[in-house]
């Protein structure tokens, strides 16, 4: 989707501004938001990539002026009331009213290290080879859907080179709305930014993404 | 109200919603707790992992290494998540790792346009700026912009690259090994190495600069 | 600049809701806005191009949150200081509190009917001949100032044809600046869908754009 | 607080931020006052003009002379400006207008996706929801779900042209003439002109729907 998240080349949004000494956390709040959004994800009952779909479907002015964990509870809440482990009016009353869908798994505190240490690896066999290959001239597809997609908008229907074969993941824009894991190939492509940003492009910089293989034409 | 910038997240002006999303959050603490779906003492788990064992330090053992032992470097090369797995850096965000390095003809610089990822096994949670719109906006059209609010100037003709994480490759910088730097063990050579020199809005610091 | 005002195509901004027998103003603020910032657009003291710069450089999550009267107001104030009119000091305490600048004009309620009347046309005449005719293809560039610009991100690096010669007009991306009116044939230009928006795109769609001359290229 | 959407600038949940600015528009107006910039009674003056004279009805004449008079459509395709200035509407949001015509084959919709461009000469000030952020975002990728909102359905067949006004053109649409309005006056004709059948949201009325 052209949404919020898609922020590439957007202007206007202010400074950096880096923190010296920045701690991990801001707030109590936020090492609460950290530890209940993992350990939700830990239930099974949604992929990553719908978690991140939630995130960006957040209305634009609220995304782009919350904290990240502040995105991150919104867009778990939402996860949570579409999944059905959870009521509107249970958040509304802060209590638990109705049952509620039970998780596959509850993420205990004897888990937590093992869960974590493990990660989500999202790397998946297919059984074609690779359509491009290093060093190929590519040019990104033009679409616009709805849905999920990793494609930015800046690096649409531009030409670049397949830097690297990286291997064959779980395709987001499917999985990210129940599809399947569907996974194809994915290439690191690297572009020049007078190709990406046109006139008044720094000379000496490239910008690269990783893509999916579905992302790309042959030029 | 103010006119000042919004992204962030952090700063005096946020103090009254800091306490609306310290009610909101406990709200929603409070109804998975009463059924069952979270475990309070995991969550604290989870912190503690993250505040003590899970951070910059990871990478900067990664990176003084590589300058220290060409051949863990090659292997990094080749192949980061087994060669960073070897020190025992794994797990979430680090499933599927690339280290990029500089050299002196081009900087690297990472950025997630699209949300927030970043290589948790080797750095730990993001600071504030790197998940905010600014930053996320700005690396890839005007990094040079970017870099000198960090207080770095790379000399014109220096090539800048900038990898945009949109899948699920993480991407930790290997910067430029400091000069004079020869004979440093690898415990001294970690001191070196920032959290910024690893994202690539740094650099490794001088030997001076340590000290 | 890519703002948060170049909407076309975004996602995730809600319904229309268009609203029943809508008056033409909800609050009588919203009169006083319309009136105010009118007036003050009398001094001369800034261009049209000037303050749509100066609305579009609203903090994003301000620009997508606000009613138009509200940019507006904000705008204004932004245009008043930058111009010596008033200082935030005077907004702050809703009171003159120093003697600012004197604008050239001053709107008199006598005066407001024909200033309404007279409007401002922005044609002007050029001394070359057009660059590009009815029928022509043509690609339009990319560029991605910081500066104002009416070319709209989604119309940028696309393919389309020139359907109107419409006269020569001045040029906003300059003047919005200060560096002149240095007007350009503007041109109608009509894109297909499909080399706007890609897969997916409505087959029966075309959308166009007015375009001034420094904006397109030969294909 | 409310997951609601916010780019409408109107509704139950705007009433605070009204307050607001109620008082700020109050500060403004106050500060420019004392100081000489505006004149309270020019303000009045606006005010009535587009309350009371500048609107809708404007575009409805212009769209009911096009109907009945052959030589003013005409004159209203090659030069729209001064065919509408012929009847009177002249001035702000009006100095350089074009006239696009329905047809049986090509619905045409206006929109302004940069900001609020639109032609007060004939049609007033423009609706909010022509500026808000769903109709600027959407009338340029998805006319059809955007005239569904307004209960508007084309056949799949017709052809949709938008007319994204990035310049100082203003566009009016003229509908297409209902079925079974011959003999009509143009006072008659005016009346089944609606301000969105000008905008292309909407067609003209039916001569049923207009008693």
């Amino acid at each position: 989707m052209n949404g919020p998240h898609d922020l590439g080349g957007q202007h206007g949004l202010g400074p950096i501004a880096p923190e010296k000494d920045e701690p991990y956390f801001h707030a109590e709040w936020e090492k609460r938001a950290l530890g209940i959004t993992l350990s939700c994800g830990a239930f099974g009952a949604w992929t990553l990539d719908e978690s991140r779909h939630a995130r960006e479907s957040l209305p634009p002015p609220i995304y782009l002026s919350a904290s990240y964990y502040e995105i991150w509870v919104r867009a778990l809440e939402t996860l949570l009331k579409r999944h059905g482990f959870i009521t509107q009016a249970e958040l509304d009353t802060g209590h638990m009213l109705e049952k509620g869908r039970e998780p596959k798994r509850v993420l205990k505190a004897e888990m937590a290290a093992g869960v974590l240490a493990k990660g989500g690896p999202c790397d998946r066999p297919v059984d074609r080879p690779p359509r491009f290959a290093v060093g190929q001239t590519v040019r990104t597809k033009n679409f616009n859907p709805e849905t999920h997609t990793r494609l930015p908008r800046y690096a649409r229907a531009k030409v670049g080179v397949v830097e690297a074969v990286q291997g064959s993941f779980v395709f987001p824009d499917d999985n990210a709305h129940g599809k399947g894991e569907n996974p194809q190939w994915l290439y690191t492509v690297v572009f020049d930014a007078g190709e990406v940003w046109g006139e008044g492009a720094d000379p000496t910089l490239t910008v690269s993404i990783d893509a999916w293989e579905s992302y790309l034409e042959r030029v | 109200m103010s006119e000042h910038h919004h992204g962030d997240g952090h700063g005096h002006h946020h103090d009254n919603h800091f306490t609306d999303m310290e009610a909101r959050v406990k709200a929603l603490e409070t109804v998975l707790t009463e059924k069952g779906l979270i475990d309070p003492e995991a969550i604290d788990a989870i912190v503690e992992t993250y505040e003590t064992k899970v951070g910059p330090r990871n990478g900067a053992r990664v990176v003084a290494k590589a300058w220290s032992d060409p051949e863990f470097a090659d292997w990094l090369k080749r192949d980061a998540t087994a060669a960073i797995a070897s020190l025992g850096f794994a797990g979430r965000q680090g499933e599927h790792m690339r280290a990029v390095f500089n050299t002196p003809d081009t900087h690297n610089l990472v950025v997630c346009t699209l949300c927030s990822c970043y290589p948790w096994a080797v750095l730990g949670l993001p600071p504030v700026w790197y998940k905010a719109p600014p930053y996320r906006s700005r690396a890839v059209i005007d990094p040079r912009g970017v870099l000198a609010e960090f207080g770095l100037e790379l000399s014109a003709e220096k090539k800048i690259r900038v990898w945009d994480s949109t899948a699920e490759l993480r991407y930790l910088v290997v910067p430029e090994r400091p000069e004079g730097t020869e004979g440093f063990s690898e415990d001294a050579l970690a001191e070196l190495v920032t959290r910024d020199s690893m994202i690539g809005t740094g650099l490794a610091l001088s030997r001076e600069a340590a000290r």
